[in-house]
Order: structure tokens, then sequence, then C-alpha cells
């Protein structure tokens, strides 16, 4: 069984499908996610695909603060997903809530909704930041057991 | 017992083939579009994570139906390489796409329930225009038997060219691309989310694509049949059939059912309706 | 408990042996369901009247699989002397009684039309018809084989399925006075007027029975008497006695070719003879009144306000294949005429329109009618093509359908009576609330679309024998597409739900349930053994290699059936494998963009109130709604009658 | 029982944000369309009570990540005017500049996005490729790549010297030539106007009454465009609003993609007559006591800031009026009697940000 | 330095916004300055040509008129205000009862102050 643990270990790491979901963000991290999925920074070329559906996303990108009505939301999605998964927390406000964390409708970080697995800082986090935590998140699965065949 | 292995060979040549195009589908679509693209075996980790992830349905029916559009495809597909009878094949692969919509519409998802309607406009469209081609595979050669198009001894695209363009057409749609991708497209940025896909989740999506894989080498198959004079045609025809799909699908944006249901069929049908009127005449 | 007086009488007849056995099953399937008729009507004890119906439709039942042709050529002729005047005497009543109510619904046509077809009957019965008619009286052969097993077997099925139907029927309704015992005789009745139709051989009883089951007919679709089932009872019973008129016609016609009344001996005479054309395309005509084949489709549409009983026995199973068995009867009369292109022409629009216009409809019903509609128009473009592959292509396709669509039919009423409509709408997720009779359904409308199940099989070799015609095969393909359209979204939308826990079958009378099972295993049994059926069905002579390997090979193609069944098993298999490991898991909510509530089927909508997600199918009425196209497509129809009729005289 | 409801949103793959939109729908027609809000909302105009006036600059470059620089601009443009402030000339062309560059990533943006919302994703890849240059500009000059943090009370914060002045022209000359080559598939595709042309149309009435701003306004024949007020160097420039009659989907894009080559020619206008000079003049004290509407013209249209200060550090009130808060009415007007499959075109054809409206 | 603004009270608001519609001015948007239990003060924003024109409204107690009937775009604003200050705008068409951005009724109006502007310090 030694083998096919490996191939679905390595198909895991070869095959990140995103859900990038915007999470009451200021729209800087999310053309920035977004951006990543365009020629110049090509994460295709991981094998990403942004599939907009929880369903048959792998791994959870959420730009933006959590605030009272999109946490329910994010918990939604969050367990729409089927396993194994991993959460990516990007820009100031996924940490922890960022310059909004003060604001009246602002709860802060994804992790007070979900487990995270890579926080990826930056206000907003540059492309380059995000796709190396894309990168960090895949070695996640390495952890995650093995379902299920 | 050889019958029994030779067609697990074909099959898992149809599944390389069908997955290498898929890749190649993958990466040709990343250079026009100035990108660099995922490697060509890309299709086959994401069919195996699939497979490996987290069952999840919300209809028993889900888990049925991916297995009967599989076994659907793969049995149009030894039909044809056992030199079928192309109605046959016909109805087989049609009964794939039929389990695929009823566990699109088995899930209470609107998404995929509208997604299950529209999956139906576009069998009615695909599927009259390849009965049509039976036809008239079966006025050239005499016989609804595949192995009639490599005994007539000279390519069917002379005597089929405007059944040929409306073939072209059912093929598009087959493979899910622009103009006519109106459910369910791989980079599913569209308002139907993933259209028939939806619900499906791990591997029962990962049987689908696999079905998908088949289908597609099913299509080209039965595109070799336009030049079944010797192997160079039968390979160079589809080949190109294929890649003329992927250059419409970026130069173009995608039209909705109606337009589809409209125009584009409505010109395919009376094009082969012609066609095949001109070579009985 | 009493003996029954049906009982006792197969005692009786099984009792006589040797050759006069067939006769006394003759007389089982034709004489018995009249007296159990009787019997319904005259002893109103419910129990006992669901114990003659269950006696009949097993007696029935056996009867039509004991009997076997051919048959000696004197078979019931000794008693030609007695059937003769009773069923002429018969007929007057008949017609008698059709005047009398086209006076009491003061409805003119049907009172013209019935004046006419008397005196018609009478100038043929008294001054044209010899008296001496030395031919057999009966005919059994695969055509009326096929059929009458289907009236018996499906019938039967059908007849048992009502007597609970029925029950809860009244109870809905509520009448003062309880109206099964008229509805039982008269399904009875009909059931022996359908055995008479398709086994006799003399065309005047035929024109007999053939009037029969015209007023069982209007009968049982004004069994409600509400204002809507008398108009449409009314509609059904004129446009069947225009059909009658255009059959004595015909009949006339015919007998002033060859001074002959019997079919398969006409069939053969009157083949190659031009004269012979033009009664036999009223023939035709007449034939199409019956089964209700565009421009007359109004009465079968009408007729689906009658209880579902009657619509899954008269209006889909039966008695509108009695149209298509005429025109089978006759086939080789015209074959390869301008005629039999017509009717082939007529037929295949007939199945195009028909089914484009079932697309438009949300009452499952009427979806099933217009269905039938567009199925018999198949058998009657079989044919017209009249090759003896096209004719046993048709056989099979009556045999299918009459076991798919009625079966259908009792799913539609089982469920109709739990939600109390029709509409495709509110039958949405019949699955999750009903499981048996939802997944029946969706079992009988996959026998109807995928194979390698029957009706495919049967498609396949029109299919087959249709490729040399190019309009035929056009519409063809064109209607075989949309009748996989209409199906696959009535069964999806049958199957839609969010349940993910094990399904429990709701519970339902016995005598319900055994019609629903019985007639969904014999769907998949008759398909498995469809090969064999074929090789029977094909007229002697012809030489065909059906079945070697299960493979079914014609001359242009062939269909590997027993390879698909080996599939398709293998397939149920690894599906009840795979669906158990998948409920098993966890369980999930449908994607709702991430705003699910609680509830599978609920979404947080705007002011934070739940809404539910639905969805209604797509109908689009501009392009297949009945209202708007009707009138169009009666008359594109009315012109295919036309050119068939202008075939018949150009010849 | 009315047709079909579907949820559209909070999460979409069409929209990447949070608006969710009840749609009703028959045969695939929609019958009406209900917006729901609050999955971006912040309430950061409330932390005006907490941070004060300068530390604000940093927060409303957060309304919205795409228009940033033009939020900053528009609230310290009001603050000058309320403490009666002259920012330098030098400080005013600069802050053209990035406005314009703002405008150029903005609107490559949308028509990628609108390309995509038709499904015709080599188009979006190839609109993002030459948008990168920009982002590529951006970083360069201020820094950053999405929020630029220029703008100061009195000025801009940082200088562009010649060098980069050449390059950010030949850069645009790139850009220009970048997009020019796509303007025959944008403006005279068949499959595009197919899906663009006559969808969502507004005509200049309804425009007007139902309070439309920027592009929406002027693809409905309205001339209006604040720029024209003449705030920062825009008064020293030359251009004329870029305006459209028809009023659907395919107009507003002829505009944005008119207001691309205006952009580039803007920014060369403004390169060319940059005077020398101090970035920003030296800023003392509080705002006094006092209220002022200040306007912009963001890539979305009319930006209004409301700003009430009482003489402390600390504003009585702070209101921002984006522009996509402005055009949602519009949005419900539009989306009943179109195709299911034009929900996206039409919803994109506003150029929605939900940041800004819900802020 | 304030913003040059007619000031109106409730009953006369309708008819002055009816007369900037019939001026062909564009509606612009409502500022809510303030709002506590005395009442509020409103600013209606109108723009015709690129100049505005504003209406000041001084409220007493929560309760103003809607301008749905007049200007059907400034559902939005009113019910964004009816969210943050409390108030409430009879006539408001489609009326989110605050749930526009917030929860619902029973979350504090985050804008409105406990007393009055003036007394704040």
């Amino acid at each position: 069984m030694g083998l096919i643990d490996k191939l679905i270990s390595t198909a895991r790491r070869s095959s990140p499908w995103l859900l990038h979901f915007d999470c009451g963000s200021c729209n800087g991290c999310d053309i920035e996610t977004l951006a990543c999925l365009t020629p110049v920074y090509d994460v295709e070329r991981f094998g990403v695909v942004n599939v907009g559906n929880p369903k048959h996303a792998d791994i959870l990108l959420v730009t933006g603060t959590v605030n009272l009505r999109n946490r329910e939301v994010l918990a939604v999605l969050y367990e729409q997903m089927p396993e194994p998964k991993v959460v990516v927390a990007i820009g100031a406000c996924g940490l922890s809530g960022g310059i909004f964390r003060e604001a009246p409708n602002v709860v802060g970080g994804v992790d007070k909704v979900i487990p995270v697995d890579v926080y990826v800082p930056g206000c907003p986090a540059r492309p380059e930041a995000i796709i190396d935590g894309v990168v960090l998140a895949l070695e996640k699965f390495r952890g995650k057991a093995l379902a299920v065949l | 017992m050889q019958t029994t292995a030779l067609a697990l060979a074909v099959l898992g040549a149809a599944l390389l083939l069908g997955g290498l195009l898929s890749g190649l589908d993958r990466r040709l679509t990343a250079r026009l579009q100035s990108r660099q693209g995922p490697p060509f075996t890309q299709p086959f980790f994401d069919v195996i994570k699939l497979l490996a992830k987290e069952r999840m349905v919300t209809n028993p029916w889900q888990a049925f139906s991916p297995l009967a559009t599989l076994s659907a495809a793969a049995c149009a597909l030894l039909l044809f390489a056992w030199q079928g009878d192309l109605l046959v094949i016909l109805f087989v692969h049609m009964a794939g796409g039929v389990f695929l919509v009823l566990g699109a519409m088995a899930s209470p998802s609107p998404y995929s329930q509208i997604a299950g309607q529209r999956e139906l406009w576009q069998m009615l469209c695909c599927e009259t225009l390849l009965f049509v081609m039976a036809g008239a595979l079966y006025l050239t050669t005499g016989s609804f038997r595949v192995s009639g198009a490599a005994a007539l001894g000279e390519p069917l695209l002379y005597r089929l060219p405007l059944l040929f363009a409306a073939f072209l057409l059912a093929l598009t749609v087959k493979m899910r691309k622009s103009p006519f991708d109106l459910a369910g497209c791989h980079h599913a940025h569209q308002e139907l989310v993933r259209g028939v896909f939806t619900e499906y989740v791990g591997p029962h999506l990962g049987l689908l694509e696999i079905a998908h894989w088949l289908e597609v080498v099913l299509y080209l198959a039965i595109c070799s049949l336009f030049w079944a004079t010797g192997p160079w045609g039968m390979i160079l025809l589809p080949l190109t059939a294929f890649l003329a799909v992927i250059v419409l699908d970026n130069v173009s944006a995608r039209l909705t059912w109606r337009w589809m249901l409209g125009w584009g069929w409505g010109a395919a049908f009376v094009l082969s309706a012609v066609n095949l009127f001109w070579l009985k005449g | 408990m009493t003996i029954q007086p049906g009982l006792t009488g197969s005692i009786f007849f099984l009792s006589i042996t040797g050759s006069s056995m067939t006769e006394a099953i003759l007389v089982v399937l034709i004489i018995v369901p009249f007296f159990a008729a009787l019997a319904c009507l005259l002893i109103r004890s419910t129990a006992c009247r669901a114990c003659i119906v269950i006696a009949t439709a097993a007696m029935l039942a056996v009867s039509s699989l004991l009997l076997q042709g051919p048959l000696a050529p004197d078979a019931g002729l000794r008693w030609a002397g007695l059937i003769d005047p009773l069923i002429t005497g018969c007929d007057f009543l008949l017609l008698a009684v059709m005047f009398y109510l086209g006076c009491r619904y003061r409805h003119p046509l049907i009172v013209l039309l019935t004046a006419g077809q008397l005196g018609l009957f009478v100038r043929l019965e008294f001054f044209v018809f010899a008296k001496d008619r030395g031919h057999a009286l009966f005919q059994v052969d695969v055509l009326s084989l096929t059929l009458v097993r289907v009236v018996c077997l499906v019938g039967g099925l059908i007849c048992l399925h009502a007597i609970p139907y029925m029950q809860a029927h009244e109870q809905h309704q509520n009448p003062a006075r309880s109206r099964q015992p008229q509805f039982f005789a008269l399904l009875l009745l009909f059931l022996g007027a359908m055995n008479g139709l398709v086994l006799t051989n003399h065309l005047a009883h035929f024109y007999f029975f053939f009037e029969l089951t015209t007023l069982c007919s209007f009968l049982l679709i004004g069994h409600d008497r509400s204002k809507e089932a008398m108009d449409n009872a009314l509609t059904a019973l004129w446009m069947n006695g225009l059909g009658g008129l255009l059959l004595l016609f015909a009949i006339q016609g015919l007998y002033g070719q060859s001074a002959m009344l019997d079919m398969t001996g006409l069939a053969a005479a009157t083949a190659g003879n031009q004269a012979a054309l033009l009664p036999l395309s009223l023939l035709l005509l007449a034939a199409f009144t019956k089964s209700a084949q565009l421009p007359w489709q109004r009465w079968l549409l009408g007729a689906m306000v009658a209880p579902t009983p009657t619509s899954a026995l008269l209006h889909s199973s039966t008695m509108v294949k009695a149209g298509v068995y005429l025109a089978l009867r006759f086939a080789p009369a015209f074959a390869h005429t301008l005629l039999a292109q017509g009717l082939m022409l007529a037929g295949g629009f007939t199945f195009l329109a028909a089914a484009a216009l079932a697309i438009g409809q949300r009452n499952a019903k009427k979806v099933l009618a217009y269905s039938t509609i567009s199925n018999l128009g198949l058998i009657f473009a079989c044919a017209g093509i009249g090759t003896p592959a096209a004719v046993a292509a048709a056989m099979l396709l009556i045999l299918f359908h009459a076991v798919s669509k009625g079966l259908l039919f009792l799913c539609v009423g089982t469920a109709e009576q739990q939600v109390h409509s029709r509409d495709i709408e509110v039958l949405r997720g019949l699955c999750a609330r009903m499981p048996l009779t939802g997944m029946i359904a969706v079992l009988a409308v996959l026998t109807l679309i995928v194979p390698p199940f029957g009706m495919l099989l049967g498609k396949w070799l029109v299919f087959e024998a249709g490729a040399d015609h190019l309009v035929f095969y056009l519409m063809l393909v064109l209607g075989s597409s949309f009748t996989l359209l209409y199906w696959v979204r009535l069964a999806g939308t049958l199957l839609a739900s969010g349940q993910v826990e094990g399904f429990k079958p709701e519970r339902q009378p016995l005598l319900s349930r055994f019609p629903l099972v019985a007639l969904a295993c014999g769907a998949v049994v008759l398909a498995l053994g469809a090969p064999i059926l074929y090789g029977r069905l094909l007229p002697g002579g012809q030489t065909w290699s059906a079945g070697r390997g299960g493979v079914l090979t014609t001359a242009v193609g062939s269909f590997p059936l027993d390879v698909l069944f080996a599939v398709a098993a293998l397939l149920g298999l690894l599906a009840l494998f795979g669906v158990s490991r998948a409920m098993a898991g966890r369980k999930a909510f449908p994607y709702l963009a991430g705003a699910n509530t609680r509830l599978p089927d609920h979404f947080v909508g705007p002011m934070n109130r739940p809404v539910r997600a639905m969805v209604e199918n797509s109908y689009l009425a501009p392009f297949f709604g009945e209202e708007r196209w009707t009138l169009w497509v009666n008359l594109a129809a009315a012109g295919f009658l036309l050119v068939m009729l202008g075939g018949a005289l150009w010849q | 029982m009315a047709g079909t409801i579907l949820p559209f949103g909070p999460q979409h793959p069409v929209l990447p944000e949070p608006l969710h939109l009840n749609l009703q729908i028959e045969d695939e027609i929609v019958v009406s369309a209900t917006p729901a809000f609050g999955y971006v909302h912040r309430g950061l105009e409330k932390l005006a009570d907490i941070r004060d006036f300068r530390q604000m600059i940093q927060v409303v470059e957060r309304v919205c990540g795409i228009c940033s620089m033009i939020h900053a601009l528009t609230y310290c443009q009001g603050l000058e005017e309320l403490m009666g402030i002259e920012p330098t000339p030098r400080a005013r062309f600069l802050r053209v500049i990035w406005s314009e560059l703002h405008r150029l990533h903005s609107h490559l943006l949308w028509l990628g996005l609108f390309a995509d919302a038709m499904g015709f994703e080599s188009l979006f890849m190839q609109l993002w490729k030459v948008r990168e240059r920009i982002m590529d500009i951006n970083e360069a000059t201020a820094g950053n790549r999405v929020i630029l943090s220029v703008n100061v009370i009195g000025g801009v914060r940082r200088d562009l010297d010649s060098g980069q002045t050449a390059w950010i022209l030949s850069e645009l000359a790139e850009v220009e030539k970048g997009f020019s080559a796509m303007s025959r598939t944008i403006l005279h595709d068949y499959t595009v106007q197919k899906r663009t042309r006559g969808k969502g149309a507004l005509s200049r009435s309804q425009a007007m009454e139902l309070g439309c701003v920027g592009p929406m306004l002027r693809a409905s024949g309205v001339s209006q465009d604040m720029r024209l007020l003449g705030y920062a160097a825009y008064g020293e420039l030359e251009f004329a609003p870029v305006v459209e009659q028809d009023g659907d989907c395919y107009a507003r894009c002829r505009v944005r993609f008119a207001e691309l080559g205006q952009s580039i020619g803007l920014i060369r206008q403004a390169i060319a007559k940059l005077p020398a000079g101090d970035t920003s003049v030296p800023v003392k004290g509080r705002p006094p006591a006092g209220e002022v509407v200040a306007r912009a013209e963001q890539p979305r249209g009319e930006c209004l800031y409301y700003i009430k200060a009482n003489g402390g550090k600390f504003l009585d009130r702070l209101r921002i009026r984006t522009p996509t808060f402005a055009n949602i009415p519009a949005l419900t007007v539009m989306l009943p009697g179109i195709e299911l499959a034009d929900v996206p075109v039409v919803l994109l054809s506003i150029d929605p940000c939900i940041s800004c409206t819900e802020r | 330095m304030t913003i040059e603004a007619d000031r109106i009270d409730s009953v006369e608001l309708c008819r002055a916004v009816a007369a900037f519609k019939a001026k062909g001015c564009r509606f612009v948007t409502i500022t809510c300055v303030g709002a506590d239990q005395r009442g509020a003060e409103l600013l209606y924003h109108f723009d015709r040509e690129l100049a505005l024109s504003h209406l000041r409204l001084t409220v007493a107690g929560d309760e103003v008129p809607s301008i749905c009937g007049i200007y059907s775009a400034a559902f939005l604003v009113e019910n964004e205000i009816q969210d943050q200050f409390g108030l409430r705008f009879n006539g408001l068409v489609p009326d989110y009862r605050r749930t526009l951005f917030l929860a619902g009724e029973d979350s504090l109006p985050p804008f409105r102050r406990k007393s009055g502007p003036d007394q704040e310090e």
C-alpha cells in the first residue's frame, strides 16, 4: 500500500483546488489573489485551479475580516469542503482584523471561526506571498490523514 | 478471458489518451492565454486526488449516477472499439448523459438542477446531430456499423462536409468549451457555479471526470470516421478538430443556451439535413 | 365466501380437453369478462367485487398465456350461427345507446354520426353482406397474441390496482351512491371487448368490438360526472364515432373489392389492388381517430380527467392500441404504396409533434398522454414502412410501451392520491415522500429511454428500418431527442430532494403495490427476453440471425443486448455498494452560495430571513406550449393526412 | 409557487465579493432580484471616533483596495479645504498621475472580470497581463502594488524623478499597445456583442433618476465627470468625458475602454506639465470646527466625502458615499427581465465594489 | 466653515425634495450627521451640472418621512441610516428593518450617540 499512499500524497500536493472567499476584505487582497491566476504569476503551473465551489475545493483562501454576518457563511463553506482540507488566511485583516479590528461590526481574524493552517501577512498581501502561503498549505496535507479510497 | 483482457487494455489506453488530451487542452489553453499552464500529467493528479477525498452526497442518487455515467461511457467506447453499431453506441453514450442529468437534478441545489435542465437542452442538440450523422453513415456505407466507414475507400468527409461542421458544434458542446459551455466548464466562473457537477464531491466528481475523458475520446473516435481511410487521417483529423475547438474556446465569449438552441443548433441541423438530402439526391 | 361464477366457468372450461381447448380459452377471454362485468354490476358488496375482479384478472392472465396459435381453420365456426346474429343484435343495441346518448346530451354531431352509422350498418347488414361466411372467425397470430397478452396481463394488473385506487378515489369524491360497480363492470367489459377486437377475424365483428370500446371509453371518461369530465367524454364519443363511421365506409369499400369480411384474407387479397387503397386509407383514418393521432389528439388529452386506472388501461396500454392493431393487420395490403409512405410520414409527424408538445406540459398525466400519442405515431410509421423488421419493431414497441406506460400511469395515479395534484412541480421530490412509487416511476422512465431496455431496442429497430426514408429519419431523430428530454426531466424532477437518510418504502395496500412491482419486474424481464421475443415476432419465412450470443443482429447493425445487460447488472451491484458507502459518510447540504441555514434547501435571504431555494422546470411555453401550437400542428397533421389520402387516390 | 428561487452569493464564483442576490427566475428569465448586504460591512466610518484625522487616511485608503488612492485623495482634499491649505502645484499634478494610474488598473481589472463574466477567459488573462505593468508602476513609484498610501494632508509623500517619469511613459506606451491590440475583440467581436448589446439598458432619464454615477451615467448619455470640477490639477489638463448613448452593458464597456486611453493621455499631459517644487506643504494643528463636502471621480464614478470636525483631533462625523452605493439601485431595476446567464454580465457592468458600498 | 443648506423640517421635506426632482437634479445621497434621543440632523445632497445643493433636515424624535416615493434610489441610504442611527423612515420600500448591514432589531445602532452632540467631550 506504500505506493498508493505515496501516489495519493503526491497527487494531493500536485492538485490544489482553491476556494477563495472574500470575508469582508477591502478588495486589496482579493485582487492580488485573483492576480495569482493571471499570466504573470500563473499558479496553474502548480496545478492550482480556482474552483469557486467549496465542494470541489482543497484549500480555502480567506481574505478580510470576519464580521457578524459573514462568519456564518465562512463556517458553512468550511463545513462543505470535503476532507482533507486546509485554510489559508490572507492579509492583515484575515490574520487579526487588521486596521478594522476595532470597527463596530468586526469579529476579528479568520481563526475566530475556523481553524487556520497558514497565515499570509501583508496589507495587502503580495501575490508572491499568497503563492508562498498556498505552497506552505500543500505541505500541511502531509500531516492530514489519508482518507478513504 | 482474452476478450476481457483486450477490453481492459482498450479502456486503459483510452484513459491514458483521455487524460493526456485533457492535459494537452489545459496546457494549450494556458499557452493561448500567455500562461505556462500545468504539466501534461496534471489531470491524472487531479483525478487521483479526487478519488481519495471524502464522500459527501446530498442525495443517494448522486453516488449512483457517476458510476452509471462512467460505465455508459466505457461501454460506448468498447462498442466502438469492437466496430459496433453507431446507433447503439450513441444510445449507450446518451444513457451516460441521462444519468449525469438525473444525478444533478436529484440534488436540492438550484444550481445543479437548473444546470441539469440546460444539460438536457445540450443533449438535445448534440444527440440529434450525432444521430443524423449515423443516418449519413448508413446512407454512404449501407450499414450502421462503424466498420463501414473504413470499408468505404474514400474519406467520409468528402461526402459529408456540412455534417462535419455540425459535428464540430457537437464536439464543442461535448468538450464543454465556449461558445457553448453552458454548464460546467473547467474554469467555472459562471452563474451556475459548475453546472451539473456542482454537487458532486470528491470520488464521485473524479469518476465523472474520467467519464468525461472517455466521452471526449469517443467523440474524437467518431470524428476519425470522417477520414477513416488510413491511420494518418484517423489521427490527424480528430486532432485538428480538437485543437480547433480549443482555439475557438479561446477566441470567443460564451453564448447563452437560448442562442445555442436557436441559432447554433438550428443552423447545424439544417446543414446536416441539407448534407443528407444532397447525399441521397 | 361464495364461489364466483367466473371461477366455476373456468373450471368447467379447463375440463374440456383436446382441440376444443383453444376454443375454450377464446371463450374465457372474450365471454367471461362480460359475465364478470354483469356480476360486478349486480353484486354491490365491495369484497365480492374485489374477488370477482381478482379472479377474472387471474383467469384472463392464465388463459392468455395458455393461448397458442395458429388456430384450426374452423375454430369457432360451429358457433357462427349463434355468434353472428348475437353480435349483429348487440351492434344495433350499441348504436341505439350511442344515439340515445347523443340525444340526451344534445350533441348533434354524435346524433348525426350515429345515425349515419346506423343507416350504413343496416344497408350493409341486410343488403350487401352475403350470408355465407365460411372463414375462420378467430385469428391467433403473433400480432393478436401480443395484444391479447398485453390486454390480459397489463390490463389485469391495472384492474387489480384499480381496486384500492377507486376505494380511495370515492373517499375523496364522496358521491351519494357508490359508482364503483359500474366502474369495474366497465373495466371488465372493456377487457372482453378488447380481447374480442384483437382475436376476431371477422371485419363486421371487429366493428362491433371497436364501437364497444368507444362506448366503454365514453362511460369511463365521464365516470366522475363533472362538467369537464362529461364534456371530454362527449368529445371522445364523437371523435371515435367518426372513426366508427369511417370504419364502416372502409368495410363497405373493402367488401366491394373482394366480397369478403375475413380480415387476414382481405389483407392478403387486396395487396396490390389499387382500387382498394381508398377504403384502406379510410380504414387508416379510422385507426387514427382510435389511436388519437394528430389531429385527433384532443379526445385522449381530455380523457385524462378520468380516474387513473382508466387512463392506464384504456388510454395508454390497450384501447388506443386498437388503432395501430388495425393498421398493422392491414399493413400487407398497402405495403410499398404511396399510401404507406403517407402513413409513415403522418405517423412520423405525430411522433415528432406530440413529443414536442409533451415538453411544454407540466401536467404529468398529459405528458404521459402526449407520449402515448407520440409512440403510437411511431408504431403507425412502422406499419407504413411495412418491412418485416419494421412490423416486428412495431410489436415490440406495443409490448414495451404498454408495460412501461401502464406502470407510469399507475405510479402517477398512486402519487396523485397522496399529493392531490398531477402537476409535475407538485410531484417534485416524490422519491423522498413515496420512495417505492417514486423509484418505480423513475425505473419505468428509464426503461423507456435507456438501453438495454425494450423501448430503446424497438426504437433502434425503427431507426434502422426507417433510415432509407430521409424525411422520416429526420423526424425520428428529432422526435427521439424530444422524447428523451421530457422523460429525463420528469424522472429528475421526481428524484429531486435533499434526503440523505435511508429510504423506507411507504405503506400502501398490497393490491396497489403488487401491480407496481409486477409491472416493474415485467419491464426488466421483457427487456432481457427481447431477442427471443424479436425472433418470435418476425413473420415466418424471414430469416434473421437473432439472439446469437445475446447480440441482436440485423442486416445493417447489431445490438449487443446481453453485454449491456451484464453491464447494467454489474453496475447495479456496484451502485448498491457505492450508495451505501456514500450514505455512511458525512451528511451534506447542497451548495447555496454559502448562505445555508440548518434546513437543507433554505438559505439566508434578504432581511436575514430563511428563503427556500426552489427550482421549477423550464417548460418553454413559447416553443412547446400546446395553446400556441396545437392549431398549427393539427393543420400540418391534417396536411399529412391529405397527402396520405392523395397517395391513395393517385395510384 | 413562483418559479425558481436562486441564491446568488454571498460566495459565488462570478463575483469575488460577497454580495447576495435573491433571484426569482422563470424559465431562466429573472423576475425579481432583491439584494442583501452586510457581508463585508465593517463600520469603518465609526473608526473616526478612535483614530485621529491623520490616521484616518490609512483607514479610508482601505475602504476599497481598488480605488484606495482616490479615497485618500478625496479625504485629504476635504480636510485641506476645511483647514484652508493649498497643496503645492507639483503635488496636484502627482495626484493626477497616481489617480489616473489607479483608474487604469481598475478599468483593466474590470474589463478582465467583465470578459470572465461572459466566459471569455483568454481575454481576461490578456487584460490582466497588461494590467500587471500598471501594478509595476505603482510598486516602483509608491512602494506598494495596490494600496499606494501617497496622499497626505497638504500634498503627497512621494516624488517622481525624471528617470521614473520617462520609464512610466515607456511602460504606458506598452500598456496602450497591449489594450489597443484587444480593442477589436472587446468592441467588435460577435460573441461579445451578442452577450452585451441591449443587456441591462438604462435610458438617460432612468440613469439620472436612479442617481447613477460615473461610467454608468456616461454610458447613458450624460456627460458628467467629477474631474470637470478641476480638483487636483484636472483644471489645467485637456480632456472631455467619454459619453455613449445606448446605456447598455456594451456602452458601459465602450466607455471604460475609451477611458483607458483617456487616462493615459492625462498622465502624459501631467508628466509633460509637471511643475518643479515641493511635494507637500507642512500642516500644523487640527482641523477647525466646521463641515465640508468633497467629491472626486473614482474609476466607478463620483465619490463624496462629508467631513465634520469639531476642532478636536477626532472628526465629529465622517461619511463616505461611494460610487457603487449610488449604482446599486440601478441594479435592482436592470436585472428583472434578463436571462440568468446574463446576470453576471449585467451585475458586473456597474463595476460593483461591495467593499465600498458597505464600508 | 459650514455647508450652505436650506433648513427644513419633516413636514416640508417631501415637497422640497420633489422640487429638486422637478428641476432635474440628480439625487446624490443623504448624510446623517448625528442622532440621539432628542433628534437627528440629516443632510440631503443633490447635484445639477456638477453643482451641489443641500437640504438640512432637523428631526425631532426618530421618525423621518422617506423620500423613496420621489427618488426610489434613496432606499439604500435610508436603510443604511436606519441601521446605523436607529432612525425610522416612514414609507420605505423595501424596508430591511435594520438588517441591511447588521444582524437585526436587537443590535444597538452603532453610530447613535448616547447624548446630544453638544454635550460630548
